[in-house]
C-alpha cells in the first residue's frame, strides 16, 4: 500500500464540493437560467430603490380572489386593480378601473364605466368583457372565498345575489342584482375582487396563483416559497406610478428576528412588531413606529356547533365571565383595547350600550353549575404559531386563557398551528375553541357582522363564521340591513343585533387594536390603511 | 478499491429500499385515515375522495409502494398539499442552502477542531489542553437552539455586528449561477454579495458546527496521543526532527482515520441539526423546509424530505468509508 | 521440529490475572464507584445528576412558586430577589418553573431510554444472540434507522404521530435504538462464546433462561454506559423538538418548550431564553460526564 | 459391560467464509470427517490428537453443542442424532460436560450456590432436595458450605474445576464428556482433578470420554484410547495395548514425545516433519502421509481404513500396519 496524505482529503472534499454544485446547476438548469434574467435585471438598476418589507408568514396564494389572510391580500393589492379603491386613509370609495357609476332606483343595476388606457402586466388591453370574465370566474368555485362571503353565494346559488354581468360596451359594464345590497360598492373596492387578465388565468391554468397578472401598480416577478415575493414597479400604471423600484416581501418569522433584521438595517419596513419591542423602535433613533389606524377585532369563537358544553349559551357565557380581559389586554403593551362587540368602536353601527361581561369567577361558576358542569370539562383552544396584526401574541394568550377557565374548572388543551393549518381546522370545525380576528376589508359593519357571523357562513370546509352560530333573528337582521340602502335604519338592525349576540355570546371579544409598524426613518408617506394593507405606489424612500 | 466501492454499493441497494419502504410507510402511520387527518376531522367524503384518489391511498398497499418508488426513480416526488408546489423542485431549490450551511459548519468544525485537538494532544495537561477539552466537553452538551439564539442576542442585539437571520441581504442583486451564495459570488467576483453571505453564515455555521467540532476535537486529541506514544514517533524524536514536523508529517498523518470517521458521521446528523437551525435563523433551506411542513400537516413534503436527506446522509457514509478505505494502510479491500 | 504439546502445560500467570480482573462482578462495581468519584469529572457528572434527582423530588418545598400561576402585569421581570431567575411572557416565575422542569427532564429521560433500552436490548440480543437470518434482518433494520439523521427522525415520527410530549418521547425513543442495539449485539456476540454459555447449554437451559441469565449480566456494562449518556441525549433532543413546538404542550414547564415561549422577547428579557438553555445545558453536561466517567471506569477497552 | 454410546461416521463440517467477491464454491472446514467408535458403561474412553484435529468438536457433536453435519449418534440403544428441543433437553440428565477452561466456564455473575444448583433448578427439582444435592455435591468435590455464597473469581483454577465437576454431575448423569478438563490447571493440581474425577466414576458409576492432547494424562484414567488426526480416527486400542504396542505411525510420534519417568532410559524419539495441515485444506489419500516418516505412493492417493491390527482389538487405519509392527518390534 502506497503512502497517501490524507490532507489531500481536503482537496477531495472541494472537488466534490464543486461537482454538487456543478450537478445542481444542471438539473435545474431552467430555474438557474431564471434566476440568471433576475439578476441581471436587478443588476442593471443597481442604483434602484428597492423597498424591502419584512412579515410573519408567506402569502398562502397571489390569485387575488382566493385568499382571505392579510398577508397574500398584501401582495395582490400591489398586483391587481379593483373597479373601484379605496381613498388613502378611509375607506370612502374612490374611482379606479371604473371612472365612473351609477345605480337604478331601484338599487338593482350598477352601471361602470371602465378606463380605456389601462393593459395588463402581460401586454393586453384592459375592456368590459374583462371584467364580465373575472365575475363569471368567481362563480366558478367555491375556492373564491369572498365572492361567497360578501355575495351570499352558497354551492346550490353560486352566483348568489349577483344576477348578470354584462359588457354593454367596450368600457361599460352593467351588474345585476337580486336584491338590493349595501355595501356593494364598497365591497367592489376589496382587493380580493382585483381584476385578473383572462389570459394569463387561462394559460396559467392551476399554476396561476403563482403566475398572477394584474393591472395593478406592481408587476409580479419573482416567488420564492417562505423566503421572498418580489414585485417591481408597473412603468404603464394608469395611476400614480410608483416611487419605489422593487417592493420585496421577505418573510421572517419570528417577530423578534425580523424587529432585528429592521435594526440591522436589511429590511425597509415591518409589520407584526412585538408590542414589548415598541419602546425600543421608539428610543431607537433611526426607526419610527408607524400605526395603523384601528378595524379589526381579536376574537376567542366557540364552536355552538359541536356537541356538548359549547353548545350550551349558559356555558358560553360562563367562558364570557371567567376571562380576565384587562389582565388579557395588558399581553398588548398599549396597542389593543378590550373588544365588548364584533365591530370597532370607530365603525358605525358600533352598539356603546352594551356592557362587557364583567370578569367573575363566582358567577361563572353558577352558570356552568347551572348548565350542570359544575365539575368542568376538558376542551381544546386551537390558536395559531404565526402572531396577526390584531393578535400579537396568540400562544401567550392562549395560555392566559387556559390559566384563567382553570380556575373554573375548565381544562383547555392548547393546539397550536401554523396559520394555513389554522385556518383550515377551524373552517373544518375541529375545535371548541378558536383564536381568529378579522380586520374590515371595506369600512361597512356588514364585512364584520355578515362575514364572521351569519349562519349563510358556516359551512364546513369554507366557514367565515367559526363559531358556527346559527341564529335566525341576527340572520334576518344582517339580510335587511343588507338590503336597505338608508344608513340610520341599518345602524338600528345592527344594534339590535348585537345585543342579541352579546347574550348568545358564541364569541369571547378580545381586542382592537392599532396594528403598529416599523420602519427606517427615511420612509415617508407611508400611509396604512385601516382595511390592514395599502398599495405600495405612493410610499417613498430615501 | 474499485471491487470494495462495487460491493459497498451493492450492500446500500437493500438499505435504500428499506429507506424508502420506511418513508412509504410514514405516511399510513398516521393514526387513521391519512386523508382525513390531512383535510381536517370535517371535510367532506367528496375532498376526502379527491384527495385519496390523488395520492392513490385507496390502491393496495404494494402498488402504492411500486408507484411511490416509480415516481421518486424518475425524479418526481409528488406535490404539496397545501401550495401545489412541485416537491422535487422545491428541495432542489433549498437543498443547496442547507448543503452550504452544511459544508461551512463543517469546515469551521475541523478546522477548529483538529487545530485545537493537535495541540491539546501535543501540549498534553497544559491549560491549553485543559480549557478547549472543557470546552469540548460543553460543546457536546450545549442546546444548539439556545446557543444560536444566545449568539444572536450578542451579536445581533448587544452589538449588531452579525445579522440575525437569512443568507443574503435582500436586494444585494447576487447573480446565483448554482445556488451556492459563496459560489456564486466568487464565480461572479462579487466581493460585496461575499463578504454579506459570509456574515450572514457565520453564525448559523459556529451554532451547528459546534458539536462537531468538539467531538473532532476530542477525536483528534485521544488519536493523536495514542499515535505520539509509538515507536516510529519516538525514533523520529530521537532522531532529532523538529517537534513540529514530527507532529504535522508523522503524528496527524496517522491520528487522522479515526477523525475521518467521526468527520463523516457527524456530517450526516449535521442534516438533522440543519433543522433546529435553521429555524431559528430563518435560513430557507430544506431543515426549515421540512419543519414548515411538519407544522401545516403537508405529509407528502415530509415525505420526500426526509427520504432525500436519508440518501444523502447514506452517501456521505459511503464516501467516508471509501476514503477511510484509501487511506488506511492496514486495511486491504480484496 | 517436535509435535507439541509439552506434557506440562504452563501455567500461564499473566492469562489468569487478566481474566481475574474482567471477571470480578463486585470487587468491579465498588472499582467503578471509586473511579468515578476519584475522576473529577465525573464527579461533577455525579453531583449535578443528584442535584437533579433532589430538586425533582424536592420541587414543591424549593420552589418559591407554583409553576403555572401567571400574574400577567408582573410579566418580563428582571431577575431580582423576588424572583431569582426573573418572571416569563405571563408573569410567571422562571425559577419555580426550572425546578419543576427537573421533573419533566427525568421522566423524559427516564422513559426514553426505558423504549431504546427495551427494544434495542431485545433486537440487538436476538441478533448477536440468534445470528444468522434474525441476526441479518435485524441489523439491516437497523441500518435502515440509521440512514435517517436522528432528529429528523424524530420530527418526522412527531409529524406523523400528532405533537405532544409522549409522542416526542415515543419519537427519541425509536431513534435510540439502534445504537443499544448495536452495543448489545456486540456484547452479546463476545459473551456467547464464552464457555459458561456452552456450559449453561449443556445443563438444558433454554434460550430464554441462557439469555437472561447468562448472556444479558455479562453484557450489562456498555448497556449502563450507553444508558446514562442516552438519557443526555434523550433530554436534549426532546427539548429540541419541544422547542419546535413537536413536544410539551402548554402550561408544561419543559425547558425546550420555556425557550421558545421566550424568543419573542429575546431582545427585551433575554432571561426567558437564558436560563433553560441553561439548565438543559447543565443537566445534558452531568450525563455525558457521568456516562464518559462510567464508560471509562466499567470497560476500559469501550473508550473511545 | 453394555455398549453406552455408540458414535457411527460422525461429520461435522464448518462452511468458511468466501474470500471471493462471487464465488459459488465456499470452502469447507471438515473439523470431524467421520468418525466411528463405542464406549461401554462404566468405562473411560480417552480421545487424544493435537489441537485442531477435531476431538473437542466429537465431544461437543456428542452432547448435541453443536448439531452433527452427517452420521447417527446413539445413546443407550436410542438414535439421538435427530433429537431436538425437549427431548434433547431430558437428554442432558443423562450426559454431561466438564470444560476446558475453568476461568471462562462459570458465569462470573453468580454464585457458587447458584452455578451447581442451575442444572436442577432447569430439571425443577424441590428446592429442599436441591440444597441437600448442593451440600453433598460441596463435599464430594472438597469444597466447603460456605463457599456456596462466593463468585467464581474468588476461586483458584482447581477449585474451579472442582465447581464446574460438580455442576456437571449435579443430574447424576451417567456419561460425562470431559474437554480437557485439566489441560489448564497446574502440574500438581492436575493430579488432584484427575483423582477426584476417578473417585466420582467409582462412586457414581459414571462413564468418561476423557478428551486430552496429552497422552500422559490419559494414561493414567482411561480404559481405552482412541487417536485422532485431522478430523479422522487413526487408532483405537485398549491403553495398555496402545501403550506398548502403537500400530500408526502418528501414535508412535506421539507416545515418543511422552517424557520417561526414568531418564536413564534410552528412547528413540520420532520427529514429525512439517507441520500440521490445514484442516481446510487436507491433504489427499492418507492424511499423515505430509509428515509421516513411512509414507509411499500409495498414501498420497489412497485413504487407509480403521481396520483390525490385533486379535485383542487394537485397530488402526494405516497402509502398512504390518510393516510398521514389524519394523517398531524388531
Amino acid at each position: 500500500m502506497k503512502k497517501r496524505n490524507p490532507f489531500t482529503l481536503f482537496g477531495f472534499l472541494l472537488i466534490m464540493l464543486l461537482v454538487v454544485s456543478a450537478c445542481s446547476s444542471n438539473t435545474s438548469s431552467d430555474d438557474a437560467d431564471a434566476g440568471n434574467d433576475n439578476a441581471e435585471a436587478t443588476e442593471d438598476n443597481d442604483s434602484d430603490k428597492t423597498l424591502v418589507f419584512g412579515r410573519g408568514s408567506d402569502s398562502i396564494t397571489l390569485d387575488a380572489a382566493i385568499p382571505t389572510d392579510g398577508e397574500s391580500i398584501y401582495v395582490t393589492n400591489q398586483i391587481y386593480d379593483t373597479l373601484v379603491r379605496y381613498e388613502t386613509e378611509n375607506t370612502e370609495v374612490k374611482p379606479a378601473l371604473a371612472t365612473d357609476w351609477e345605480v337604478s332606483d331601484d338599487n338593482l343595476e350598477w352601471t361602470f364605466q371602465l378606463r380605456n388606457d389601462v393593459t395588463f402586466h402581460d401586454g393586453n388591453d384592459f375592456t368590459a368583457e374583462d371584467v364580465v370574465f373575472n365575475f363569471e370566474r368567481w362563480t366558478t368555485s367555491s375556492e373564491f372565498f369572498y365572492y361567497g362571503y360578501m355575495f351570499g353565494a352558497t354551492e346550490d346559488n353560486m352566483k348568489g345575489i349577483i344576477d348578470k354581468v354584462e359588457a354593454t360596451d367596450d368600457y361599460e359594464v352593467k351588474i345585476t342584482l337580486s336584491e338590493p345590497n349595501a355595501p356593494f360598492l364598497q365591497t367592489l373596492a376589496m382587493p380580493p375582487f382585483g381584476i385578473a387578465s383572462p389570459e394569463a388565468v387561462e394559460e396559467s391554468g392551476d399554476d396561476y396563483f403563482k403566475n398572477p397578472v394584474g393591472t395593478g401598480p406592481f408587476v409580479f416577478e419573482e416567488w420564492i416559497p417562505d423566503d421572498s415575493i418580489t414585485v417591481s414597479k408597473n412603468e404603464d400604471y394608469f395611476g400614480e406610478v410608483a416611487k419605489v423600484d422593487q417592493v420585496v416581501f421577505r418573510v421572517i418569522p419570528d417577530n423578534g428576528a425580523r424587529f432585528m433584521e429592521l435594526q440591522a438595517g436589511s429590511i425597509d419596513l415591518m409589520n407584526g412588531l412585538n408590542p414589548q419591542d415598541i419602546q425600543t423602535a421608539e428610543s431607537d433613533e433611526d426607526l419610527q413606529i408607524i400605526r395603523r389606524p384601528s378595524m379589526n377585532v381579536a376574537y376567542m369563537a366557540l364552536n355552538t356547533d359541536k356537541e356538548g358544553p359549547m353548545s350550551e349559551k349558559l356555558v358560553r357565557q360562563a367562558i364570557n365571565l371567567a376571562i380576565d380581559k384587562e389582565q388579557l389586554i395588558t399581553l398588548y403593551e398599549g396597542i389593543g383595547k378590550a373588544a365588548v362587540n364584533p365591530i370597532p368602536p370607530s365603525l358605525w353601527g358600533y352598539n356603546d350600550e352594551i356592557k362587557d361581561y364583567d370578569y367573575d369567577v363566582d358567577e361563572a361558576k353558577k352558570l356552568l353549575a347551572e348548565a350542570g358542569y359544575a365539575d368542568g370539562f376538558d376542551i381544546t383552544l386551537y390558536t395559531f404559531a404565526n402572531p396577526r396584526d390584531y393578535m400579537p401574541q396568540p400562544k401567550v394568550t392562549a395560555q392566559a386563557i387556559q390559566e384563567m377557565l382553570k380556575e373554573v374548572n375548565i381544562n383547555v388543551e392548547i393546539v397550536e398551528n401554523d396559520w394555513d393549518s389554522h385556518l383550515t381546522a377551524t373552517e373544518n370545525a375541529e375545535h371548541d375553541m378558536a383564536f381568529l380576528g378579522w380586520t374590515g376589508d371595506n369600512g361597512d359593519p356588514d364585512n364584520f357582522f355578515y362575514v364572521l357571523l351569519d349562519k349563510d357562513n358556516t359551512k364546513v370546509g369554507s366557514a367565515g363564521n367559526v363559531a358556527f352560530y346559527k341564529s335566525d333573528a341576527v340572520h334576518d337582521l344582517f339580510k335587511d340591513a343588507q338590503m336597505e340602502m338608508d344608513q340610520d335604519k341599518r345602524t338600528e338592525y345592527y344594534m339590535e343585533a348585537q345585543e342579541i349576540i352579546h347574550d348568545d355570546a358564541p364569541w369571547v371579544p378580545i381586542a382592537h387594536t392599532t396594528p403598529p409598524l416599523a420602519g427606517k426613518k427615511g420612509i415617508t408617506d407611508y400611509l396604512p390603511h385601516p382595511t390592514g394593507s395599502e398599495p405600495f405606489n405612493l410610499v417613498e424612500i430615501e | 478499491m474499485l471491487k470494495y466501492i462495487i460491493r459497498r454499493l451493492l450492500m446500500l441497494v437493500p438499505v435504500l429500499i428499506g429507506v424508502s419502504i420506511l418513508t412509504f410507510s410514514l405516511i399510513h402511520l398516521i393514526p387513521g385515515d391519512p386523508a382525513r387527518s390531512m383535510l381536517g376531522e370535517k371535510a367532506t367524503e367528496a375532498q376526502l375522495e379527491l384527495l385519496r384518489a390523488d395520492l392513490g391511498l385507496n390502491d393496495p398497499y404494494i402498488v402504492q409502494y411500486g408507484r411511490f418508488l416509480g415516481d421518486i426513480l424518475q425524479g418526481d416526488l409528488g406535490q404539496s398539499i397545501q401550495s401545489k408546489e412541485n416537491i422535487a423542485y422545491e428541495i432542489m431549490h433549498k437543498l443547496p442552502a442547507t448543503i452550504e450551511l452544511t459544508i461551512f459548519a463543517m469546515i469551521v468544525a475541523i478546522i477548529i477542531g483538529i487545530v485545537a485537538g493537535v495541540i491539546a494532544a501535543v501540549k498534553q495537561y497544559s491549560w491549553f489542553d485543559n480549557i478547549s477539552m472543557t470546552g469540548a466537553l460543553f460543546g457536546v452538551s450545549l442546546p444548539i437552539f439556545w446557543l444560536g439564539l444566545m449568539m444572536i442576542w450578542i451579536f445581533s442585539v448587544k452589538f449588531n455586528v452579525l445579522p440575525p437571520s437569512g443568507r443574503i441581504t435582500a436586494g444585494t442583486g447576487l447573480q446565483t449561477i448554482t445556488n451556492f451564495y459563496l459560489l456564486d459570488s466568487i464565480l461572479t467576483l462579487d466581493w460585496q454579495a461575499f463578504k454579506d453571505v459570509f456574515l450572514h453564515l457565520l453564525m448559523p455555521g459556529v451554532a451547528l458546527g459546534t458539536i462537531p467540532m468538539a467531538i473532532i476535537a476530542r477525536m483528534t486529541r485521544s488519536s493523536m496521543l495514542e499515535v505520539m506514544r509509538q515507536d516510529y514517533i519516538r525514533t523520529a524524536d530521537a532522531k532529532g526532527l523538529k517537534k513540529h514536523l514530527i507532529v504535522f508529517q508523522h503524528a496527524l498523518k496517522n491520528a487522522f482515520l479515526p477523525v475521518l470517521t467521526v468527520i463523516g458521521l457527524q456530517f450526516g446528523l449535521l442534516l438533522g441539526g440543519a433543522v433546529l437551525t435553521e429555524t431559528i435563523f430563518s435560513w430557507p433551506g430544506v431543515g426549515r423546509y421540512v419543519y414548515l411542513a411538519v407544522l401545516s400537516r403537508d405529509y407528502p413534503i415530509v415525505q420526500s424530505t426526509i427520504l432525500i436527506i436519508a440518501i444523502i446522509f447514506v452517501l456521505i457514509n459511503l464516501v467516508t468509508d471509501i476514503l477511510y478505505k484509501y487511506f488506511d494502510p492496514r486495511i486491504r479491500y480484496d | 521440529m517436535p509435535i507439541q504439546p509439552n506434557p506440562v502445560p504452563d501455567p500461564e500467570p499473566v492469562i489468569i490475572d487478566q481474566q481475574q480482573r474482567e471477571i470480578k462482578p463486585r470487587r468491579m462495581w465498588v472499582d467503578s464507584l471509586l473511579r468515578i468519584i476519584k475522576s473529577k469529572t465525573s464527579f461533577v457528572g455525579l453531583c449535578i445528576i443528584l442535584i437533579l434527582i433532589i430538586t425533582a423530588i424536592l420541587a414543591p418545598v424549593i420552589a418559591p412558586y407554583s409553576p403555572t400561576d401567571q400574574s400577567i402585569i408582573d410579566r418580563y421581570q428582571s431577575p431580582s430577589g423576588t424572583h431569582w431567575l426573573g418572571t416569563d411572557e405571563l408573569g410567571r416565575d422562571i425559577f419555580s418553573r426550572i425546578i419543576y422542569g427537573t421533573r419533566i427532564s427525568i421522566q423524559i429521560g427516564l422513559i426514553t431510554v426505558g423504549i431504546s433500552m427495551v427494544i434495542g436490548v431485545l433486537l440487538g440480543g436476538i441478533a448477536g444472540y440468534f445470528g444468522k437470518w434474525a441476526d441479518q434482518i435485524i441489523m439491516r433494520l437497523i441500518d435502515i434507522l440509521m440512514a435517517f439523521p436522528s432528529i429528523l427522525l424524530a420530527i418526522a415520527l412527531v409529524a406523523v404521530l400528532g405533537p405532544s410530549l409522549q409522542n416526542a418521547m415515543i419519537a427519541v425513543g425509536i431513534v435510540g435504538i439502534p445504537q443499544f442495539a448495536r452495543i448489545v449485539r456486540s456484547a452479546v456476540l463476545s459473551v456467547k462464546e464464552t464457555e459458561y454459555i456452552e456450559a449453561a447449554r449443556a445443563i438444558g437451559a433454554k434460550h430464554k433462561r441462557i439469555f437472561l441469565q447468562h448472556v444479558l449480566p455479562n453484557s450489562l456494562a456498555p448497556i449502563i454506559v450507553q444508558a446514562t449518556l442516552g438519557i443526555g441525549t434523550a433530554i436534549l433532543d426532546a427539548a429540541g423538538l419541544s422547542f419546535l413546538g413537536l413536544g410539551a404542550q402548554p402550561p408544561t414547564p419543559e425547558w425546550g418548550a420555556m425557550l421558545s415561549d421566550g424568543r419573542s422577547a429575546l431582545q427585551t428579557a433575554p432571561w426567558v431564553v437564558a436560563f433553560p438553555g441553561i439548565a438543559i445545558f447543565l443537566v445534558v453536561l452531568g450525563f455525558n460526564l457521568f456516562g464518559d466517567g462510567l464508560r471509562d471506569a466499567l470497560d476500559p477497552r469501550l473508550k473511545e | 459391560m453394555s455398549t453406552l454410546l455408540e458414535v457411527k461416521n460422525l461429520k461435522k463440517h464448518f462452511p468458511l467464509k468466501s474470500s471471493k467477491l462471487f464465488s459459488t464454491e465456499k470452502p469447507i472446514l471438515k473439523a470431524v470427517d467421520g468418525v466411528s467408535f463405542s464406549v461401554k458403561a462404566g468405562e473411560t474412553l480417552g480421545l487424544v490428537g493435537e489441537s485442531g484435529c477435531g476431538k473437542s468438536t466429537t465431544g461437543r457433536s456428542i452432547l448435541k453443542l453443536q448439531e452433527p453435519t452427517e452420521g447417527e449418534i446413539f445413546f443407550k440403544g436410542e438414535n439421538i442424532t435427530t433429537y431436538r428441543g425437549e427431548q434433547l433437553r431430558k437428554l442432558r440428565r443423562e450426559m454431561q460436560m466438564i470444560f476446558q477452561d475453568p476461568y471462562a466456564s462459570l458465569n462470573p455473575r453468580k454464585t457458587i450456590e447458584k452455578i451447581i444448583t442451575e442444572p436442577m433448578r432447569i430439571f425443577n427439582i424441590p428446592k429442599a432436595e436441591r440444597n441437600k444435592k448442593l451440600d453433598d455435591l460441596l463435599d464430594v468435590v472438597g469444597l466447603s458450605a460456605y463457599h456456596k455464597n462466593r463468585y467464581p473469581h474468588e476461586f483458584s483454577g482447581g477449585q474451579r474445576q472442582r465447581i464446574g465437576i460438580a455442576r456437571s454431575l449435579a443430574l447424576e448423569p451417567e456419561l460425562v464428556i470431559c474437554d480437557e478438563p485439566v489441560s489448564a490447571l497446574d502440574v500438581s493440581i492436575q493430579a488432584q482433578v484427575i483423582n477426584l474425577m476417578e473417585s466420582l466414576q467409582d462412586r457414581f458409576n459414571l462413564t468418561y470420554i476423557f478428551i486430552a492432547h496429552d497422552l500422559s494424562v490419559v494414561h493414567h484414567i482411561s480404559d481405552r484410547v482412541a487417536v485422532m488426526y485431522l478430523g479422522k480416527l487413526v487408532e483405537i486400542a485398549d491403553v495398555d495395548d496402545l501403550y506398548r504396542s502403537p500400530k500408526h505411525p502418528y501414535t508412535q510420534a506421539l507416545l515418543s514425545a511422552v517424557p520417561e519417568a526414568n531418564p536413564h532410559k534410552e528412547k528413540e524419539r520420532i520427529i514429525l516433519t512439517g507441520d500440521l495441515p490445514s484442516p481446510a485444506n487436507p491433504p489427499s489419500g492418507c492424511k499423515f502421509h505430509t509428515r509421516c516418516p513411512y509414507a509411499e505412493a500409495i498414501c498420497l492417493t489412497e485413504e487407509p481404513i480403521l481396520k483390525n491390527v490385533s486379535p485383542e482389538g487394537q485397530m488402526a487405519a494405516c497402509h502398512f500396519v504390518k510393516e510398521v509392527v514389524e519394523q517398531t518390534t524388531v
